[in-house]
Order: C-alpha cells, then structure tokens, then sequence
C-alpha cells in the first residue's frame, strides 16, 4: 500500500469548499462517535461487541456526499460515514448501539446493522457480501423506473471472496445496472490478511473479470476517494452501468473491540497512522488556504457539542418491553 | 377447462397487467417461457425489464429481488427447480426473512418454486423443501393443490408485502385440468379448505397429496361420511382454526405429505393439536409421508418413496377401527 | 475443571494426534486460533495443512471438505457462527447427505457450529438452526449440552463415517465447567442420556435448555421424584426408545427447545409420541420454546426471547397438576 | 469462436500413436453411446431427461486420457467421454441411465449424475458448480498428503456464474492445489446465450483474477486441448497449483433431448458441424497418416459391438426392488 500524499493536483476535479466541508465534518463525526462507543464498551455499557471504521472514514464520506436523497447507499459495517453523510444522526446511531426502543431497529439488531430507508440507506446483514445482490436489485428497480439515481454498495476485502459478492457483480454487469461497488480493502478479514485470502495482490484483479471499469485508490485520501468516485457515479448516473472502485486502507484496530489484533505486525499500524485521512485531508484543507482554522475549531466544537447530546438521549432513552419481540414479524 | 400451470400463466399474466411494479425473474423464463412454460409469452408482451433473464446464480438474482421490493417492486422469482433455493438459502432465510422485523421496510417478493416428485426426476429435481422455510419466521409459505387455488394463491402471493414461497407442483402441471372463473379472484393466504366432509377422521394434507387423500377415498367407499379431507394451502401460518375445529369433531387424525417424514409439517401439526385439544383425541396421530432419503429415480424406487392413495388408505381405514 | 470449550478443544486435539486423516478447517481458526479459541494452539502443533485458514466462503471450505473426505479425510469444518451454515445449506444439504446415499462413498465430515443466545449477538450471531439438518435425511445432527459431551460427542463425531452436525452451544462455552476423565472416551451418537429420573413427567430437551430445565427443577423443590429430565444429545436419529420408556412411565411430556417453535423439534418428537405411546398420554403434551421470531439483540427483548428455568417450571407444574 | 483447423504444427507436444487412437475411440464411444440413448429416449425406453454431449466429445476426452489411475476427474453433466477414458464401461452408463439395480446409483440418480470411485471418477450433483470446491478438496487431500497425483474439473459455461464456481476457484488459487479446472464453454447455459451470462467475452476472462494461468483453447480440435491441458496438469502435478482452461465448444443439440432449441440460430449449428471434433480429428489422424482406414474401421466395429451388447445386457437387467429405497442413507 502506497503511503503517497493527497492528490493535489489542481487540474483535476475538485469538490467545491462546501463539499470539502461536508467531507470533514463527517469524517469527524464518524469517529467522534466511535471514540465515544469505544469508551462505552470499556466501561460495559455495550452489550454486543464493537465494530470500529477508525482510519477508513474517508472512503464511506467521500462516497455519501455525492448522492442526492434518493440515491441509496448500502453501508458496510464499518462505513458510519456513510450513514452520516446520507442524513443519519449520531443520535439515531447511539439509540442503535444501545439497543433502544426508539432506534431504528428498535433494539433488534446490533453494531452498524442497521439501515434508514427514508435516507435511503439500506442495511447490512451479517452475512459478509449479502448486500452486493441486493444493492443490485435497487439498481434494478432504479433502472426499470427508468432513473437517475444511483446505488453505492460498500464490502470488505474479506467479502469479496464469497459466492454472493460474484453473483452480484455479475449480474450488474449483464444487467448494466446503475451502481458502484465499493469495496473497503484494510488489508485484513478479521485476523486473516489479504494474502491468505486472494492469489491476487489487489481485489480490482479480482474485480476485472466482469466487465466493468475497475480502479484502485488510497482510501486514506479523500480526495482520491472522492474523484475516483465521481466518473463512476456519473457513469451509474448516466446509465453506463456498474463500476467497481477498490480503496486501500488500514484497519487500525483489532477485528472488533474483543482483539487485541496481535497478529497484525506494528509497521502496519505505523503506516496507517502516518497516513490518517481526517489528518491528512485537514493538512491539507488548511496548507491549500481552503479552510481556516477557525471553521475547523467551529466544526470541532459542534461535533462535540452533537456527540455528547446524542449520547445523553441515547443512554436516557427506554429499552422496548419484552413483548415487543413478538411485532413486525410480517408486514400487514 | 384450465391447467394447473395455465393457471399459473394467467395468474402472472393478469398481475402484471395490474401492476406495473411487478416483475419476474430467473433462468430461461424470457423468451424460452421457463423450463416449464409457466411464463411463455409475457416477454413479448412486457419486454425484457419486466421478464429478466438471468445467469445461472439464484443467490444473486434471489437478492436482487429482494432489494427490487425494498424499493416497492414485487418480483415474482422463478426457480428452475425448488431444489436450487438451497442455493439461495441465506438470502430467503436471513435476508428476505429478517428485513421487515429489523427495519420495517415490506419484502413482497414471491418465489415461484416447482417442486416435488413423480416424473423421475431424482435427487435433485423432485424435492419438497417447504419445512426450510415453515420454519423460518418472517416467510409465508403456500401449495396449492388445485387449479383454482394455483392460481388465487398466486395472486394474494403477489399482493402480500412479504416474503412467499409458492409452492407450485410439478406433477400437477398438466394433469390437473378445471373450469376456473373468467374474473379476478384471489384465495386469502392462511385459509385451508375442506375438501370433503366427514365426521369420523380428518386427513390434513395439501399440494399433490391432497390428490392421493382424494384417491384414497374412491378406495374406501364403506367409509363415505366418516372421512373429512382438508387441503391446508398455506403452511405458513397455517389454518389452526379450521384444523381444530375439525380434530375436535373427528377425534383422529392422519397427516399426509409428500416431504420427507422426520422435520415435516406432519410434527408441528401434531404439536399443535396434542397440544389444543389432546381431550378431544381418541386414536393416535398417525401420519402418511415420504421416507427419510432422497428421492430415487428408478421407478420402482420412486413408487415405494411417493406416498399414494391405497398408502392412505390402509392408515386411514385403521384409524377409522381404532 | 475443565470448560466446555476447553473440552472441545482437547477433542479435536486428541483426535488429530489419533488419526492423521483429520484436519480442521475454517475461517480464523490457525495463528489466531478460532474466533472462540477452540483451535487455540493447535496450529503450532499441526502445521497449517492440518489447520486450514481460509478466506469468507462458506459453500467452498465445505465443498472442499466434502471433497477431501471422499479421499478418506476426516475434515472438522468450523463455522465462525453456526447462523453463517446458510452459506453453505447447498453443500451441506444437497452435497454432503447424499454422497453415501447415491454413489456409497462415506462423507465423514464435522461441522462445528457455534450456536444459541443468550449474549445479545443479535438476529445473525444467535440462531439455532437444528432443524434444518435434522430435516435432511444423510446427517447426523448433535448438541452436547454438558463438557462430558462436548468432548465425547465430538470424538464420536470426527470418527463416524457420515457428515455430522456438530452444535455447540457459545453460551455454555466458558460457563460450564466440570471434572472428566483424563482417558479417551467417547459418547455414542443417538443416545439420549437421563439427567433426573422422576415418575409423573418427562421434559425432553438438549443444549443450554438443559440448564434451564435443571433450573426449573430447583424452583419445583415439591417436585422432586416427579419430574424427569431427558437430555436428547443427539437429534439426528434421536434415541426414540428412552425417550418412549420415559413417557410410558410417566405419561406427562414437555419439550424444551431454544430453536423457534414452529417445525422445532418439538413436533417431530410429539408425532413420535402421539403416534407410538398414545394410549399411556395423561396430559396434552406442551412445549416451551423461542417464539417466532429473529433473534433479537437488545437485553429485555432477548430475555424475552430465549426461554428460562421459569418459563419451563411454570409449564411443568401445570402438566403435574393436570 | 474461430473455426480454425486443427493445430497441427508438429514442432508442437504430441501424444503417440497408442494415445491419438485413444482419444479416438472414447470421442467415438462417447458419441456411440449417446446416440444409443437418444433411440432410447425416442422410444420412450428413459424414464429420465437425456441430456448430450454430441460435438463436445474433444474435451473431456483430450483431459481424461492424460490422467492415471489415482488422479481424479469431477466431470460436468456432458463429458461422457471423461467418464470412459477413466476407465467407466458403456454398460454401467447405460445401467445407470437406465435406473437398474447394478448400476453405479443402484437406480438412484439419472444423467450422468455419478460417479465410479474405483476409478476415481467424482459425480456432478444437479446444483450447477457445486462439484467446484468439492474437486478442490480432492486436490486438498492429495496436496496433504504429498501425492503427485492430479484432480481435473470440469464445468459449462453457465455455471461459472454460481458463487460456488467463484469460491472454489478462489480456494484452489489461495491452497495452491493441484487441480485444472476446465470450462466446457458451449456458448449457452440452457436457453441463455453467453452474452447474457457474462459482460466480457471469454470465461477465460472472468476467471483470470484468481491468480492461476488461464487459457482459451477452441474445444472442437482435440489436439488443441490435449495440447492446452498438458501444461495444465503438468502444473498441478509438480506442486505449483491450479489452471484454468476454456475449451470452446459448440451443443449441438437443445439443452436436453426434450428442447427443440429455436432458439439457436441455425448458423452455430452449422459452425458446430463443420468443425464437428470426431470428424476432425479422424480426417488428421488420416492425412497425417497416423492411423490407417483399417485402424478406424476396427474401432467404430469394436465399439459397435460393445454398445450392442452393452445395451442388451442393461435392458436385460433387474430394477432396484422398492423397498432398496431405503438402504445406506447413512455409512455404517
Ligand atoms: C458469511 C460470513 N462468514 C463469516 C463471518 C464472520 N466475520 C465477520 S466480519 C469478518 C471479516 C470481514 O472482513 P472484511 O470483509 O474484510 O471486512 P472488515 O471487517 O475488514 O472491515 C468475518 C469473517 C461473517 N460475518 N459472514
Ligand atoms: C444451481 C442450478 N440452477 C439451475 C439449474 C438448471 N439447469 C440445469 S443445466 C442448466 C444450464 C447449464 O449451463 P452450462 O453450465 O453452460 O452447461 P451446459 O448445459 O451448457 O453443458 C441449468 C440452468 C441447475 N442445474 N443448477
Ligand atoms: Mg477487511
Ligand atoms: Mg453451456
């Protein structure tokens, strides 16, 4: 994995400042709510276990803030920026964590096992890659309407090597259907690193064989992130068909927050620390004169402010009674 | 007069007609009509958006319906055989199933499954796995076992906002031929129907078995009056009432199905009435199944595995002297 | 004391020193040493051939296993959670249980699956999916609900020459600990084993409902002697002839399962009894059992969920008193 | 899909004279046999589907004759000729197909749904690549146990759309086994021409991102696949793992001998017979004056022969009694 520096070129193009903007502010947030939930899980107000996107923010960010509110986004479980950047507050993911009634799974589902249709954004189950055919077939239902939105469906490395995710593409491609596969490569699959899982170096080989355009990108730069986004969102838009765009990243914790990740060598972790997106984006951000350090400070604060007040509703808020295992089964 | 499987045409044809947001989906069912013609000619008529052809991957296209109704579509899904949802499983079970109970988004998706045996068929193209999915909450699950009902099934099927498997069987594709109405009806999901009514045993059976049961009785003229056959239709949730009521007229029961024997529907219905109304039994619940194998092929094989009506017969005129 | 899942580790320990033949194979299971450190060490003893990390495809490491063991392996599989066999039902069901039955080759293949509730893993990490292979004529299906039968089970399992569903309950793993013996053993598939003899009801059961039941009889003190408690084992083939002589004896059954109820095996086993030892029933035979639904996660709806030694005293007391 | 001739360049690998007439007669006795069955089928004398590999002879054949006694062959629902050259008898096809008590199922699969494991021959199960990963295990197996033996695959074009095709290839490439897969690519999986199987061209294609050497090969020149899988099968036998070969063929028939197959156009029918693999290879082994005319004429009567009686001995056989139905369920 490259340890390049952002890609500054100027010629190419760039997301206007309120983009840019937008882009940190949820990076920010994405982990200004895990670094809340981690202090959760220490502290045992967790009862599931956690399941972080620290270091891998730009890449759910990048992605959101180009859809409007009725293209959709099917998250990964560890793209909360995504789930931000398409409208979902940290309220919303505090009441999920915490299993309460007024979250939106109502306490039935755990960790970023969630979705909010309403922002079109749908959800994941556990079952690594189910969501690529069922990304497909809001494509689908987007195409047979004959639209122009489009769909992100977001996967780890660790998934591409399942049945589901080659069914999927698969289909998008012969069915020429409006989405981009995104695939989240932080080099592992819970303890188990590329290597073991690819005779491949990069999962774009692996994604050539389907007849869509296929790019590899430092998912720790959001703005490479950003514009290799762009033309296959256009293209989806446009009504190209799919696209696959691979970012290469560092998971910087362990699988969840039960591992202490031994197996993962120190260098690694160096190297993604070294190549922080919020921190390179911010250096970026200020030494290009775009922000100043005011509108940071001012971005900073108001996370802070929305996190703690999110958090104090969530952990005041009920639980559902037990009864209310039995509702929802079927639709009515 | 119609067929089972014209029935079934029609029943696909009138709902697309109706609905623009229904739609199908699978191997070979564009312009080939399916493996069964179940879909001959609704390509030309609606084009390929709306009857698509897909490659070989039922986990992928099973999907792909699956977020299709999330966005308020209803595909209707055909497997080639009801045998290849095993290859669908984790996203009927764990995808289709779940969605409604965790984010409250409806799952209308029906997938059409041609099942069971009597045709040698094997292993792998007879099979009757409805209890995978009885016993997946969040699933609905219909066979019909006549012409009129294939074909309102299909329809409330289609309508329902949840996930049904349909149960369509094979061997009464051509076989069954009845008088149907011209005009639009539907057979509510979760209703059985009585079939014949008798005082002395109930027969709970459904989709070809139900033909079985019938012959059985042409076996028994002695028996006319005692013997009330109930055709259940959807096994999921099935028709309690309508069972109750009956076992606690009769007092004995016989279970008839074509799946195997250990883990099928024969269990949970036994479950529920030794359960409800155990005072009101005056035998055994005795049931008639397929064995616990595959489904042979050669026909002698196949024959000994198939339930048949001289099979009911002997179990059920038992009961009767019990 | 040993614990549960240091049972099963030194299960699969001994057996690879025992018999070349056997490998393990699954997702995390070599440096790291399995999710639930069932593996732990042991790729450091066998090398990684013998322990088989393998990328996320659950339908190809069981394909394989299958495969291999038609060259004469004995693979142990692990699921990283027994929800993910979904993945896998084709290779499983279709492939694995019918090998012997069409071609005479013997599969004999473990599938550990880490299975139950009970720590709020939500709809996906929390399943018991018996059933489904209980279901499928070719598989053996077993559930220790004791360290003594984690590890026995086990090696029984490894050493039977048939794919064998091997069920080991997560919630059990680190909190049931017990004394056994240094020496190999083994605990035959298909026997059930009588954990309380009691004359006036008979509750069926397996897995970490046992706990619950022997909890229930804690809260019955006045039903000490009365109450007699079946710990199944094995569910595929279930041991039908302890089970029929316990219930000819006390005439009164409850069966307690923690997979959903309807087609649990709680009706397989009451159309046993309804159908065998009808005449000897006093009492409608009831079930406690998970509702229909997914598994959820929050705490008070998952308390709700699973069933406890309350829910089955109460049952119990009232079938005593009927 | 080139209708060249047959590769005949002699500087290439060519089999010796005992080989060629090999090949020769189990292309011929596959062909022989399913022609016999088709009159079964006429005459209503299968109780089953028939489904042919007529004109895909080549393929199976040009791979089994390479293979000795303990290497393995999984073969796909067409390759007859797999079957024979591993040393399978025209009288167990036709036990088999006819659902008799001493055939290798004992009456209980039809098609070429079997297998003989004596001669190591693996059985296809109807779910289409299912048999994918099962073969990587056989390999696994003999990679355990540091054999030089050797597992070839064999699969249409349709299946490698299945999440099983993807696995298992991916398992094989990660495993290093020795393994060839072979993709009998006959241009449609049932009645869905390739186009709306896949959006590339070629399987080759879509199976080079597993990380193992892929090849192209048309299927109707025997020589040419012999050629294509020698390199294969070398590979897996020396430890370095596993290949992929696409063998390009034509079916000559409808999917199954109840499909008329309009939907064909006649034009690949023709294509198929002008380059008809038996006719082919017959007419090179003849001007190259490898065989005699004598040589051939004692084949096809040999062969005549054996399907004659082989036939005869079948029908005259005994049916499973019913109650057989029963039996070895489980291994004891
Ligand atoms: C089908 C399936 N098998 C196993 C698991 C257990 N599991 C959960 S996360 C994970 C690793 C996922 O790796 P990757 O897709 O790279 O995502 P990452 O966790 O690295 O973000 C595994 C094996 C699962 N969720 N689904
Ligand atoms: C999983 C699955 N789905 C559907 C089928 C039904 N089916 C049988 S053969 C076939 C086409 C197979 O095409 P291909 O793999 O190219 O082989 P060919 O028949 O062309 O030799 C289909 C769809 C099946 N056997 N398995
Ligand atoms: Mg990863
Ligand atoms: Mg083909």
């Amino acid at each position: 994995m490259s340890e390049t520096a952002l890609s500054t070129h100027d010629s190419e193009v760039s997301p206007n400042r309120d983009v840019l903007l937008k882009m940190l502010r949820y990076m920010k947030l994405h982990r200004a709510i895990e670094s809340r939930l981690e202090i959760a899980y220490r502290q045992g107000k967790l009862v599931g276990p956690l399941f972080v996107g620290t270091g891998e923010e730009a890449i759910g960010v990048a992605g959101a803030v180009q859809l409007g509110a009725k293209d959709v986004i099917f998250p990964s479980h560890r793209d909360l920026g995504g789930f931000l950047a398409k409208g979902v507050s940290a309220e919303q993911v505090f009441l999920h964590y915490l299993g309460r009634k007024d979250g939106p799974t109502r306490g039935r589902d755990a960790n970023l096992h969630f979705g909010v249709w309403e922002h079109r954004v749908g959800s994941f189950i556990s079952h690594m890659a189910a969501t690529v055919p069922v990304a497909a077939g809001a494509a689908f239902a987007i195409k047979s309407r004959n639209q122009a939105h489009v769909v992100l469906c977001y996967n780890g490395d660790g998934s591409t090597s399942r049945g589901d995710w080659h069914e999927g593409l698969n289909l998008a491609a012969v069915l020429e259907l409006p989405i981009v596969y995104v695939c989240v490569n932080n080099q592992y699959a819970y303890s188990t690193p590329l290597s073991r899982q690819m005779a491949v170096d990069t999962v774009a080989e692996r994604a050539s064989g389907y007849g869509m355009p296929v790019q590899t990108v430092d998912g720790n730069d959001a703005l490479a992130v950003y514009r290799a986004m762009q033309p296959a969102i256009a293209r989806a838009r446009g009504g190209l068909g799919p696209s696959f765009v691979e970012c290469v990243t560092y998971r910087m914790t362990g699988h969840g927050a039960h591992d202490p990740a031994d197996y993962v060598p120190k260098e690694f972790f160096e190297a993604g620390a070294r190549t922080d997106p919020i921190e390179q984006f911010t250096n970026w951000l200020l030494s290009s004169s775009r922000v100043s350090p005011f509108d940071i400070d001012a971005i900073v604060r108001e996370i802070e402010a929305e996190v703690e007040t999110a958090w104090a509703v969530a952990e005041e808020s009920d639980y559902p009674d037990g009864p209310e295992t039995l509702e929802g089964v079927y639709a009515d | 007069m119609t067929t089972y499987i014209e029935a079934i045409r029609q029943g696909l044809l009138e709902e697309m007609r109706r609905d623009p947001d229904v739609f199908l989906i699978g191997e070979d069912i564009g312009a080939f009509g399916g493996a069964f013609k179940a879909t001959d000619g609704l390509m030309e008529e609606f084009g390929p958006l709306r009857v698509v052809d897909t490659p070989i991957a039922e986990a992928g296209f099973t999907g792909l319906s699956i977020g299709a109704s999330m966005m308020g579509m209803r595909p209707v899904v055909e497997f080639q055989f009801s045998d290849f949802m095993s290859c669908a499983f984790d996203q009927i079970t764990n995808f289709a199933a779940t969605t409604h109970y965790r984010l409250g988004i409806p799952v209308p998706v029906t997938f059409r499954a041609p099942t069971g045996g009597g045709f040698n068929g094997g292993p792998f193209h007879s099979g009757c796995p409805e209890m995978y999915y009885v016993h997946t909450p969040g699933l609905k699950v219909v066979a019909p076992g006549t012409v009129y009902d294939a074909k309102g099934l299909l329809k409330a099927s289609i309508r329902d906002d949840n996930p049904v498997i349909y149960l369509e069987h094979k061997h009464l594709y051509r076989r069954l031929k009845e008088d149907i109405p011209e005009e639009d009806y539907v057979v509510p999901l979760g209703k059985a129907s009585v079939k014949v009514q008798g005082t002395g045993l109930t027969i709970l059976t459904y989709g070809a078995m139900l033909h079985a049961c019938l012959a059985a009785l042409e076996l028994l003229p002695d028996h006319r009056g005692a013997i009330e056959i109930i055709d259940l239709r959807t096994l999921l949730p099935f028709d309690q009432e309508t069972i109750l009521d009956s076992v606690k007229k009769t007092g004995k029961v016989l279970i008839v199905h074509e799946a195997r024997r250990t883990g099928g529907i024969a269990g949970e219905l036994t479950a529920v009435i030794a359960d409800q109304v155990f005072e009101y039994l005056d035998a055994p619940i005795r049931r008639v199944t397929a064995p616990d194998t595959p489904v042979p092929y050669a026909p002698p094989l196949e024959d000994f595995y198939l339930p048949n009506g001289s099979d009911v017969a002997k179990v059920a005129s038992e009961l009767l002297a019990y």
